[in-house]
């Protein structure tokens, strides 16, 4: 029987090696794995590479995990903002690196790793010093410039719900990255607010098949105040937030 | 006398036809959304994944959810959609958003735009969707105020900052005045400032065609 | 106000001129806008261009627009059936031109004339006849064809649900290529059950976003007996069908 | 002693793990399904969009927007996904699908796979989304007799028909035996037919590697 539901999120991250390729989802706050980010910071895991549309907000999160020096390489559209302070901190003294990607192009490359595409070419960045160095080629009209697929060994995504099979909903804008980068990764692990019975997704709204999930770690978001209390005491932590998740669905069919 | 900020935005939100599709750039032209005309259905699209986007969220509504570019959290009106980043830009890609409007360092007179980089030394580059909607939207237009803080004209012969597009804007609505540029050249369809076609052409130092309707 | 609602078949289709490329979605009977096709041959159009997965069955629908010589091309995967009869006719005559395309390949070709994606490096087909005289491609250890997209200037496809901005949802294995045709087309038309108030349809599960449709006919599948009645005995004229459809929704609030 | 066609798809559904995603190709492989491991859970994927197909649909079942590749109707259970074919594809280019099962023509020694053309002049060209499974899948298994009607070994130093893959098939089940191709060595892992290894080497006509386990 297929049962991809984890029970913490430090198990869930723990075989992340240094040096690896990590997508993250989310787009500002919205589908940002927050726990899942938290433990691999804990984890410490060091060397990594890491896709996500910025380069970390303030001073947790990603931000904290460049912070603890364990990013090697950013990937991503869009480093500078108001808060971005510890990546820029990092940048200017020569200690990340980073690829600055055109955001349709960020997502197109990371589309084309899930989708077998071995290289496409785009019209976006044509003749900017984004695609300085880059093949170009004049098609029917319109200049275009090559771009290769982005893989990565592990995602970290946030979803709404989720069953055993990995088959994800995802919630308003929330969903952005969440379905391109599971199917970009070798190994996928979602976290969700509520893990519900096989069945009860309706087949023609699941947005992720749960082929591309690997891992599923449910956190209730909107658990009693009892459990806010305690997932809010564990931030940073991560593995006891996802053990009172787990608690609290033990008694579900699934 | 010019335009102020939201007179601009009031200004090109006036130009959007009824059922057009539009993205607002993060930053200036959001303000654009606040002007939509009412008798018209104007569908919003906003690149993180959402079509058919409601105006900005009241502080009871706010869903972190739901928000737009800016990450602004917004509403979701009836008629709405949602769809992941690649179908979002592919969206854009593909032709299929009728107007953009992105906010501009420089236009050059030919369409090119450069909004995205200073080319400081010690800038850090940060691009975000500005390339994908400068040369994805039917209709590309800039919002921005004619002349810099330092009294430099934002629409020259040749922009100097790094590119967003190449040949792709079509209209400039400034504090000063409506451009339009078509065939590679720059054409004043409005003067908003108290002077002449003359006055504006040599305070800007380009080749101005006179688009001007006679009132 | 935006209302993409269209009152017959017969006005669906009657710009579509000689010479026309058209894409037609369903995969075996499940979403083939049967309707649409009905009135493409009476209108008339010839010269065309006619993307399918396959080249007709029996001896409606595309057979009937390939029997009466309308179609100079057909672009598909699997054009040889059982029931392909008028195709096979025509092809081995030497009167009907054809390019066989991997389904995948067909897919994806599609889907790259939606997203303004200019070419792509796909594996399938490498190294055999359907990517003879291709350009190929070594990249990251696989090889690849390089293979452009297939746009239309109009796409027939069908779907279950529909509101007036021509959001669409489908119904189960009905929905296959009627989501990238719509957005390959310049104008997609969509024959659908139901056309429902605007705020009805669900914002995750809405498939393809009305951006990409821009003409909605409503044709019942479910309408009741009386309307069967007139739907079944106007089938291949394809307009009164359509009116009665319109008729029973006349009443909505949209 | 050879196995029917209902014992080749049943010998070659037990080798599917618990958890396996796996695509029947249309004809012969689709006997497979009724002979999946009932303690196991296996996915199936349909090309027409769907993941975790059911079984085929008794006459009170029959939907005719519920259907496999082969256009036969199917069911829906718990856990299915609805997704259009551009996705649908991307699952096996992407190589997301643990498993396949192709029909063949003719298998080389080396993997490769022609199961979609004869070459004959006359024949209409043909090839559904049998090029796309061949090069997607993790595990490219192929279901076939071993000999043609004729008696022509199916398994071949060279396929002479066109090809529909290269170096892509890894195991060949068959009436007569089982074949693993690994590194471009072809291997038996069992043989059904009454007969031993030099045997079916002679009938086969091509070099065999001993891969049989011991009974």
């Amino acid at each position: 029987m297929v049962n991809k539901q984890i029970g913490s999120a430090a198990e869930a991250v723990a075989d992340i090696p240094d040096g690896a390729t990590v997508m993250m989802g989310g787009f500002g706050r919205a589908g940002q794995p927050v726990e899942l980010i938290d433990a691999l910071l804990e984890h410490g895991a060091k060397d990594l590479v890491v896709v996500n549309n910025n380069a970390g907000n303030g001073t947790t999160g990603l931000a904290a995990l460049i912070g603890a020096g364990q990013v090697r390489k950013m990937i991503c559209s869009f480093p500078r903002q108001k808060d971005s302070q510890i990546f820029d901190e990092r940048y200017l003294a020569g200690d990340i690196e980073l690829e600055v990607v055109p955001q349709g192009n960020l997502a197109e490359r990371i589309r084309a790793a899930g989708a077998g595409v071995g290289a496409f070419f785009t019209p976006t960045g044509y003749g900017t010093m984004l695609a300085e160095g880059k093949e170009t080629r004049h098609i029917d009209g319109r200049d275009y410039v090559l771009e290769y697929p982005i893989k990565a060994d592990f995602a970290l995504i946030k979803a709404l719900k989720s069953d055993r099979w990995g088959n994800l909903v995802y919630r308003k804008t929330a969903r952005n990255f969440g379905p391109i980068m599971a199917a970009a990764a070798t190994t996928a692990i979602a976290q969700v607010d509520d893990v519900v019975p096989l069945g009860e997704l309706d087949p023609e709204a699941v947005i992720t098949p749960g082929i591309y999930v690997d891992r599923v770690l449910e956190l209730p978001r909107n658990a009693p105040a009892a459990d806010n209390i305690a997932a809010t005491a564990t931030a940073g932590s991560g593995s006891t937030a996802a053990t009172a998740g787990s608690a609290a669905t033990a008694g579900k069919a699934l | 006398m010019k335009l102020s900020r939201n007179e601009i935005a009031e200004r090109l939100a006036a130009d959007f036809p009824d059922g057009a599709i539009v993205n607002l750039g993060i930053g200036l032209p959001t303000l654009a959304a606040d002007y939509l005309p009412e008798d018209r259905e104007i569908i919003l699209h906003t690149e993180n994944g959402m079509l058919g986007m409601g105006r900005a969220a009241a502080e009871d509504e706010i869903d972190e959810d739901l928000i737009n570019a800016g990450k602004i959290p917004v509403t979701e009106p009836a008629g709405a959609s949602y769809f992941h980043h690649a179908d979002s830009f592919a969206m854009m890609r593909g032709g299929h958003i009728d107007y953009c409007v992105l906010g501009g360092y420089q236009v050059s007179v030919t369409g090119d735009l450069a909004n995205w980089h200073t080319g400081a030394a010690d800038a850090i580059p940060a691009v975000g969707g500005a390339m994908d909607l400068a040369i994805g939207a039917k209709h590309v237009y800039v919002m921005m105020n004619l002349f810099t803080k330092n009294g430099d004209c934002k629409i020259v012969e040749q922009c100097t900052y790094p590119l967003t597009g190449i040949g792709t804007v079509e209209r400039v609505y400034t504090d000063m005045a409506l451009f339009e540029i078509v065939d590679g050249q720059l054409r004043v369809l409005e003067i908003f400032a108290d002077m002449d076609l003359a006055a504006l052409q040599e305070a800007m130092g380009v080749q101005l065609l006179d688009g001007l309707v006679a009132a």
